[in-house]
């Protein structure tokens, strides 16, 4: 299957579930799927056997206050998903985008079970919940890391810098 | 049903001097492009910073004293450097360049890491300087 | 050669004792060398088994939670006192066995045997996974090498028509070599040289890219010393037993020497040539082939015996 | 450490420190006897924030940082990131600068694979093919240390180019290394493909069928070794590809035996495709210029590492430095394979499957910054010491 080929068959294929297509590049075709048609979409996708999921790559696109002179209005924070299937030279993306307010998109896991260490990784860091998903404990971060801070997000810079006194460097109690 | 078919390897290494490389006995000749220590000429050097920007481990430090008659300092920290010589592609006048005879760098000291390059009276001047500062050397940030 | 040492010289310097300890060291370096050799790699220095064992006793014994500490700190002990003990009825370094009796390569197998036994039962004493599964492989490879290593060495026995040691050693000695005779005899007995001391591709009791350490996991200190020391004086002592039987008997002390360091290059080749076999294959191995070979073995000499063949 | 042991479980814990494992992750098989019923995987001990601490460093910057994400296969990290840099800011290396490129690329595989053939045969407790394959390794580490300059990271790119270039007297001890090395893979080709031991620890040993890696996405040698052909240097070729063309290297066994040979098989292929490049090296420039502030924009940059496609998304937002970049590494795609087929194997044979699949911790484990608030960032030798005591007692 050439290039062009794959790509018109996954269009064809998404036409339904999708909100808006686009072809950055050549090999690529960006689909946005809403995030409850996500599981539908892949369930296509995969009877059809197109490809395999690559990588599933997080974005956060943190909140914009409106500019002052009012042009153009605030943005709420929201967090973006990217499921890249391959197929030889040819990508298929879904942008699947869901606001900081409500971040939860349903596990794809039961569709391909393999996409679990993506999730976990991407719930891990992102602090995206994947409704449904088979094992959500830590996978890269440790164990101790607190609840609630998504280091991939934009706001993350970094924990205070440590207090040092000279009796005690900050050991954690054992 | 063959088996052992590594007989023959271990028949001639029996009779062969061992591959390994016996190091800090034997020292063999480093490749001509290999990149050890970093060494600056300031006769060549303009300023431009563009060696500090791009260094990926902040191991370079150009310290201004006279911009316009070329005083420069370079402070160079050996053991911050990853030896990737991104400084000795980015310099245009060639005044970088990478050692192949100085490799050996470990220390078990802090101090031999800490290069100040440039003309003698620049780096005693600065030298003085920080010694009247006290122990903080002031630094230019580009 | 025929000397008479005071027994209690025999037992604590030459040829067991101090004596022994030294040589296992010797050999142990040596084996080490030649497989380096055979890696094509420079190999340990001349004192390196010896700055092992030193650190090790120099080091602070762990006992670990969860064992019972009289076993624990026993164990090693038993291994080594065997193991120099049966020393004391081999033929060592050529030279006449110290002590001799009717029937003491019995006694001389099982003391050997209690080295693997004292290792499992020290491995099933720590409650580490890893000790554990170690002492299970431990037990297992020792109930498939024993038989065929017993049935190995009893070949010159039968022929011989003795128990005694010295005994075989003389009829070894006067005769053509039983290598010549008894060939698989030799074979098997090697190879079951090389499983019971869990040398590669035997390993699997310890293979360290799966448990660790074995049995030895949980071991520190003493201990580990003490079970090291007692392998490499196995390890001397299965090779002057097997010279002894297989190679011509006993002789020239230097002559005997270098008959056990060539078997020694023999079985430093073995273990650099194949993979480590999994514990359901060195079973399969010894049961299916090496137990066979060796009963098959026997039975050429029994029956060679019974129809009169002077061998 | 205390033995759980139930009724039905045992569980062996591999890692995070393990003899078997030359980095740290954790696995836990539970085992009954010496068969294991379940695994579980945990990574994360080496987490170094790479993709993270890529957002404060400029595109320049960021090459040298992203090098250091594996240190077998340091090249094709960036490469990967040079060729999507690149893309973004819309230039194009130099045909010479791309040749060079695969140059080392093959390389590197050919040092990538020689070191997995020692690793895989010290699994399987042969040590001597691991010597003697490590020491051929030399070899090409010594190859790559005199094109280069180092032994590991070789550093050849830079964005928008190379830094090295190839002049006759080293295509010469290429060649002449290369020959040597040909000759000795087709020896150990001989072993693993007929030594009775070895193929007793390796024949019919985590066997992957077609489907099976099909549908857990397997990538690199270890899909290939299942029959699929997936290779990113003939599906979408990138660098020099296009113009020296390979061969997709496959074997139909799945199991641990045919994952040896597809990876020797690929040093033949790596050997020729080295020839070839030298003998019709194009003539030119060796970089061109790569402007510092690069326009709003993103792309996905796919090559094939020694272990499998590696997946980079670079999103840039106008500013010198990126405003996202994702790696995907090969062996996070791998991992999923081997803790599918773990279960029902012996746990002997657990080490050798382990490194049948060629894990990196180091390329799974790199996303997040770690910076407690609670504890400071340098421990002294006596801080470490105070730590100990404490934590012991």
């Amino acid at each position: 299957m050439d290039i062009t080929e794959a790509l018109q068959t996954a269009q064809d294929l998404l036409n339904q579930w999708t909100s808006g297509m686009n072809t950055p590049d050549l090999s690529r075709l960006d689909v946005l799927v809403a995030p409850k048609d996500l599981k539908p979409a892949l369930r296509i996708l995969q009877k059809a056997h197109w490809g395999y999921l690559s990588a599933i790559t997080g974005i956060d696109h943190p909140p914009v206050p409106a500019s002052p002179d009012g042009k153009q209005p605030a943005k709420e924070g929201s967090l973006e998903m990217l499921y890249h299937f391959c197929e030889g030279a040819a990508i298929t993306t879904l942008r699947v985008s869901v606001p900081y307010t409500l971040p939860v998109i349903p596990s794809i896991c039961e569709i391909l079970p393999y996409a679990t260490l993506y999730e976990r990784e991407a719930n891990e860091l992102f602090g995206v919940t994947f409704r449904g998903a088979p094992n959500t404990d830590h996978f890269v971060l440790p164990d101790d890391w607190p609840d609630g801070i998504y280091p991939l997000r934009k706001s993350f810079t970094g924990f205070d810098k440590p207090q040092q006194s000279p009796t005690d460097r900050g050991l954690p109690s054992p | 049903m063959p088996i052992g078919v590594m007989f023959s390897d271990i028949l001639s290494s029996l009779f062969k001097k061992p591959a390994t490389e016996k190091y800090p006995f034997i020292k063999l000749p480093a490749p001509d492009r290999l990149r050890g220590e970093l060494f600056w000429d300031p006769a060549k050097c303009t300023g431009c910073q563009l060696c500090v920007k791009d260094c990926p481990a902040d191991a370079l430090e150009l310290i201004v004293l006279d911009k316009v008659n070329k005083r420069f300092v370079m402070r160079y920290h050996a053991d911050k450097c990853i030896y990737c010589a991104q400084c000795v592609m980015n310099c245009r006048f060639k005044c970088l360049n990478m050692s192949n005879e100085q490799w050996e760098l470990a220390s078990t000291s802090k101090e031999p890491f800490l290069v100040n390059y440039g003309r003698d009276e620049d780096v005693q001047f600065l030298l003085d300087k920080a010694a009247q500062a006290g122990s903080q050397i002031p630094c230019e940030k580009p | 050669m025929n000397l008479t040492i005071s027994p209690l010289i025999a037992l604590l310097f030459f040829p067991g004792g101090i004596f022994l300890l030294g040589s296992g060291l010797v050999y142990e370096f040596i084996d080490r060398k030649l497989v380096a050799q055979f890696q094509n790699r420079v190999g340990p220095r001349w004192f390196q088994p010896l700055a092992d064992i030193l650190k090790l006793l120099a080091k602070e014994e762990i006992t670990p939670e969860g064992v019972n500490p009289q076993l624990f700190v026993t164990l090693p002990v038993v291994a080594l006192a065997a193991a120099l003990t049966a020393a004391l009825y081999v033929p060592m370094f050529g030279f006449q066995t110290t002590f001799t009796f009717r029937g003491d390569l019995v006694v001389t197998l099982y003391l050997l045997s209690m080295m693997t036994l004292s290792i499992g039962l020290a491995g099933a004493n720590s409650v580490d996974r890893y000790s554990i599964i170690g002492a299970t492989r431990t037990l297992t490879q020792l109930f498939s090498y024993e038989a065929p290593f017993l049935l190995a060495l009893l070949g010159p026995a039968i022929v011989a028509g003795t128990w005694q040691i010295s005994d075989i050693n003389q009829y070894a000695a006067t005769h053509t070599w039983l290598i010549v005779t008894q060939p698989i005899g030799f074979i098997v007995a090697v190879i079951g040289l090389m499983g019971k001391l869990e040398l590669p591709p035997f390993d699997a009791p310890e293979a360290e890219t799966e448990i660790v350490s074995g049995a030895l996991t949980e071991y520190s200190g003493r201990g580990l010393a003490l079970f090291r020391i007692g392998k490499d004086v196995e390890l001397v002592i299965g090779l002057t037993l097997v010279v002894a039987f297989y190679l011509g008997g006993l002789e020239n002390p230097l002559v005997f020497l270098l008959k056990t360091l060539v078997l020694l290059l023999i079985t430093a080749g073995l273990q650099s040539l194949f993979a480590r076999l999994r514990i359901d294959q060195t079973i399969g191995l010894w049961w299916r082939i090496g137990a066979l070979l060796a009963l098959a073995q026997l039975l050429v000499v029994i029956i060679g015996r019974s129809i009169g063949w002077i061998i | 450490m205390e033995a759980k042991v139930s009724p039905q479980k045992f569980i062996v814990p591999i890692g995070p420190q393990h003899p078997a494992l030359k980095e740290p992750g954790h696995f836990e098989f539970t085992v009954e006897g010496e068969v294991i019923t379940g695994a579980t995987v945990r990574l994360g001990y080496v987490h170094r924030g790479i993709e993270k601490s890529t957002e404060d460093r400029n595109w320049t910057q960021n090459l040298y940082l992203l090098e250091r994400i594996c240190g077998i296969c340091s090249h094709i990290h960036a490469t990967a990131y040079a060729l999507g840099v690149e893309a973004l800011a819309d230039v194009t290396a130099p045909p010479r600068a791309q040749a060079i490129r695969t140059l080392v690329c093959e390389l590197e595989r050919i040092h990538s694979h020689m070191l997995w053939l020692g690793v895989a045969a010290h699994e399987g407790g042969f040590d001597t093919l691991f010597m003697y394959s490590w020491r051929d390794r030399e070899t090409v580490m010594d190859l790559l240390e005199g094109l280069s300059g180092n032994r590991v990271n070789y550093s050849v790119n830079v964005l928008g180019g190379v830094k090295i270039d190839v002049d006759e007297k080293q295509a010469t001890a290429i060649r002449k290394g290369i020959d040597f090395l040909k000759e000795r893979t087709e020896h150990y080709m001989k072993v693993v493909t007929t030594d009775e031991t070895f193929l007793g620890r390796t024949r019919d040993v985590g066997t992957m069928t077609y489907d099976q890696a099909d549908a857990l996405a397997a990538v690199g040698p270890t899909a290939r070794a299942s029959g699929i052909a997936r290779d990113i240097r003939a599906d979408a070729p990138y660098a020099a590809y296009p113009q020296f063309p390979i061969n997709v290297i496959t074997e139909k066994g799945g199991d641990l035996a045919a994952r040896f040979i597809v990876r020797i098989n690929e040093l033949y292929e790596a050997y020729r495709l080295i020839h070839e490049i030298l003998d019709k090296m194009p003539t030119g420039e060796l970089n061109t210029r790569v402007p510092r502030r690069i326009p709003e924009n993103e792309t996905i940059s796919r090559v094939e590492a020694p272990r499998g496609e590696l997946f980079y998304y670079l999103k840039s937002n106008g500013s010198e430095k990126p405003e996202r970049v994702k790696v995907r590494t090969p062996s996070i795609c791998n991992w999923a394979t081997v803790m599918n087929f773990a279960i029902g194997l012996k746990l002997a044979d657990m080490p050798m499957i382990l490194a049948g699949i060629d894990p990196c911790f180091s390329c799974s484990d790199r996303m997040v910054i770690i910076n407690r608030s609670n504890q400071s960032q340098v421990w002294s030798w006596e801080d470490l010491r105070q730590y100990g005591i404490k934590h012991y007692r």
